[in-house]
């Protein structure tokens, strides 16, 4: 596979039945298309891991692509529960999803330690709360310098880590500004990555607070215009609140998710049809 | 219009917590420049009002890596392009999380959850049993860290039999655990939670026993209003003040604000 | 004292004798001009810290202000030796220098165990070397998770970081760019900082790859046109490799060495007078 | 001018040595662009020139935390202005540490000092003991995590028996340790020393004994005075070959470079 490439293909050979995979976003670049297409692919047993698995992932674990999920925060912000994933875990739909649950301080320390290829990261955490109790890769440990005791949370190392970003040059190296979350760190510390990105351009301007990413530590780059709707692009487009909260109605029953899944997602091919078929229109950067 | 804006009873609840919270921003401010961990919903909303009403204004840090954003509208999320635009700097996670919170640059930190306890811990995680949940809920996101390191908290929630609890289903933020000394004992670097703004009032931990205590009631609100909205034997501070009610300039200021 | 203030009120203010005290750069931005303050001044039994001392501490150490160096690299890049600074270690002259000595690697990571607020840092380094034998701040930890042997390094909590920058804004927020080196964490990590700026803006114009510190985590800011001189500031000045070759055979012995710090350092009261005193022309940028 | 350059002996020793170093980077990139971690100096020469030189060009990442420079004329030091201006990205030196060099991503670092055994660690930190040193030297800075973590290391070291001793008298950087094993038994992950790129030849560790073993000579330069200028018992591999001696495009490209 060539670097650039199309969404599809890079889906078809990156991202492999029983992967660890992050689809990472903070609100801002969220790379909802190649969710999409994940689901396009009927991809099985996916341990997906976010920060803050919002929507798309809400779809990818309704169309039970995935059999465990990794994260801190699980919402439709603003909004209020992702529906999908409530029933996955009250209720097994559409079959069990194991829970390995953190926090977000603890999330980042954990994509830092990746990114650093180190087997750990230490942090002033989660003590006193329910979740150490619950979750096995919470652990206390010793300074050896001063003997106090600080949390320890193993690194987080996806089989493939995917982001949205505004431009890509021709050879492949990323850039992408305005809140870049954890990204840069889920890339590095994923064995393989997709980049889907706004724009190829010829040569790519510095811009402030912007994130580069070198051609050679991105696996698979694809020019998806709006991939990141209804989540955003700065200085492409705005958020696309009125989808978002579209989506609780969609989600509420398994029936008129599973046609809006059928229709729209399974039913199309690429994330424009998509959104053609799901009578949305990307609202523009002012 | 009179120097001394009116007083008027024409808000709705969320107004009256938003526009209590930004006071208490505001008086903090007056003591020295707060800064504050903004998430989205009514915090955020009460410390952009704080920073429209108070000079010093309170300094907006944002979990998704903005450090002193100037919104001139109120963020529909937290991911907010203006948010990064008008930051005085723009970071990654990792870095706002281990330099800024974890490090103890946060004065005041905000939190809200679907449970509260006497000992002002929080749950946002689950109601029922964690293994079989009856309701799955978002989870702690950056609460416990902000619980842990920020100077004080702040918790902005509807006060109600069913959210405030004896004991919290799920811990996902520490307040005062089972009381005086955890803290310490879990070597908890910030102040906890020094403040609860409801649509009822105002609790305030009690500086011996820890247990969230009513310090404020809202205008027309009964003490025994508050009792039957607590699911713990609620106790009263010595003296109980009634809150001003919103002035018709900071209801001004908000409406602005949410309408921009 | 308010945010903004000069040099030597700084210095009088915030550097005490027995201080540890971080001046960082890495080649770019170093602060010369408040290390001369400091001699000036006549601060003693300082612990110095910095990863690539270089001219300006060999200055402060032939001046006699330390006791203490925590350092990787000493040298002045592309010339040679630190005269001064081997005096001290091999002679014991002005008087005895205890070393504290790491690798980059291990600083930086000790640096940003410092800014985050932790009492240490992991990094896979230092094994098989002969450091650990020497340097007490090095010991193995064991990975809670993998039992794999890592290289734990205690956080640096300097009493006082010094950075030079290029611009502040009348609040004090800082802006600097370019290489920045370990300035943000050597700040972040200190009790207290001085700042010495090329300008004092009414603005911050936002710049690619620029490191902002906000006001509230800087305790003074100077503004000293040249103040990293011979070192440079990105967009205001150049490398002054002349003053950096000629220091050789200033420090090359004791006398003359002295004579240059008592006509040139001590006889001046500010940067600008030093510059015309020892006749160096600042490098314009182009 | 005929296609072919002509050979010339007009060149320094530093230029013989850029040269054959720069050759081996053209030899890594003709199988794939290698990543170099540059620091100033000959090692900086060598991979500016090869970039110069060979397509697909070398990566250069500087330890000042540039990504990709592109510079235009020899950077005069780490931290020069156009190694910054001419990068794909910048970052700060914590994260080049961390995420780019321990984490596995460049794949050949350099290395130089003052003594080089002849398992190839290197003594960049003090001649004597290290309490009572009678030579302090500039010390290990970014050595031992090169050596430790470069996915290979190419040393540019002068030979004489000053300096290529029996063992280091302190050991700044790891090459091989004590001997085969010792790499695997320290957990280092990168592949250690490589090519030691001298003025008399081009060493290699013996892929048994891991001993450093002259594996080809310059033009003119006798088995003798190589084992002279060696402090332990110099060993040669089966075939030793002999260095094509820079050529004048090579010194044309390389004198361009300098004078730029």
């Amino acid at each position: 596979m060539s670097r650039i490439s199309s969404l599809h293909d890079a889906v078809a050979e990156l991202v492999v039945d029983g992967d660890t995979v992050a689809l990472e976003g903070f609100t801002h670049l969220i790379p909802h298309a190649a969710g999409h297409e994940i689901i396009r692919q009927g991809r099985r047993d996916l341990h997906l891991v976010r920060m803050t698995p919002d929507m798309v992932y809400d779809q990818l674990i309704g169309a039970g692509c995935a059999t465990k999920l990794t994260f801190s925060w699980g919402g439709n912000p603003g909004v209020g529960s992702l529906q999908r994933f409530r029933d996955a875990v009250e209720n097994q739909w559409p079959h069990p999803l194991e829970i390995e649950e953190h926090s977000h301080a603890g999330m980042a320390t954990r994509y830092a330690a990746g990114a650093a290829n180190l087997p750990f990261g230490i942090l002033r955490g989660y003590v006193g709360t329910g979740l150490p109790e619950h979750t096995s890769t919470i652990t206390q440990i010793e300074c050896p310098f001063t003997g106090e005791s600080l949390t320890a949370v193993p690194a987080l190392r996806p089989d493939v880590s995917i982001v949205h970003a505004q431009r890509a040059d021709r050879e492949g190296n990323v850039q992408m500004w305005g809140l870049t979350g954890v990204q840069k760190e889920a890339v590095l510390a994923a064995k393989r990555s997709i980049v889907t990105v706004e724009e190829i351009v010829d040569h790519l301007e510095p811009v402030p607070y912007s994130v580069v990413l070198p051609w050679w530590v991105v696996t698979a780059v694809c020019e998806v215009p709006n991939g990141a709707h209804p989540s955003f692009a700065m200085g492409y487009s705005v958020r696309d609140n009125a989808f978002y909260k579209a989506w609780d109605a969609v989600s509420k029953d398994r029936e008129s998710f599973t046609a809006w899944i059928e229709q729209h997602v399974l039913g199309t091919t690429t994330y424009e049809e998509f959104r053609r078929s799901a009578g949305v229109e990307v609202p523009a950067s002012v | 219009m009179s120097d001394v804006a009116p007083i008027t009873e024409d808000y709705t609840t969320d107004e009256l917590m938003i526009v209590n919270a930004a006071r208490q921003l505001g008086a903090l401010a007056a003591a020295g420049r707060p800064v504050c961990f903004v998430g989205i919903g009514l915090p955020s909303t009460a410390a952009n009002l704080a920073r429209r009403l108070y000079s010093p204004a309170p300094v907006l840090v944002y979990e998704s890596g903005c450090i002193g954003s100037k919104p001139t509208r109120l963020p529909l999320s937290i991911g907010d392009g203006e948010l990064g635009e008008t930051a005085d700097a723009v970071v990654s996670v990792p870095e706002i999380f281990a330099y800024w919170l974890q490090a103890g640059r946060i004065d005041v930190g905000f939190l809200g959850g679907a449970q509260l306890d006497k000992y002002a811990n929080i749950n946002s995680t689950v109601i029922g049993d964690y293994e079989h949940p009856s309701t799955r809920l978002p989870g702690a996101g950056g609460a416990p860290e902000i619980a842990a390191s920020a100077g004080a908290v702040m918790v902005i929630m509807r006060q109600s039999k069913r959210a405030f609890v004896e004991r919290c289903d799920f811990r996902s933020s520490v307040g005062y655990g089972d009381g005086p000394g955890d803290r310490q004992r879990f070597g908890l670097q910030g102040g906890g939670p020094k403040w609860v703004i409801t649509d009822l009032g105002v609790l305030e931990p009690d500086p011996v026993t820890c247990e969230l205590t009513m310090v404020a009631l809202h205008p027309g609100v009964s003490r025994e209003h508050a009792v039957a909205a607590t699911g713990w034997s609620l106790q009263f501070a010595g003296e109980v003040s009634t809150t001003t009610p919103p002035t018709a300039g900071e209801l001004d200021a908000l409406r602005v604000l949410q309408a921009a």
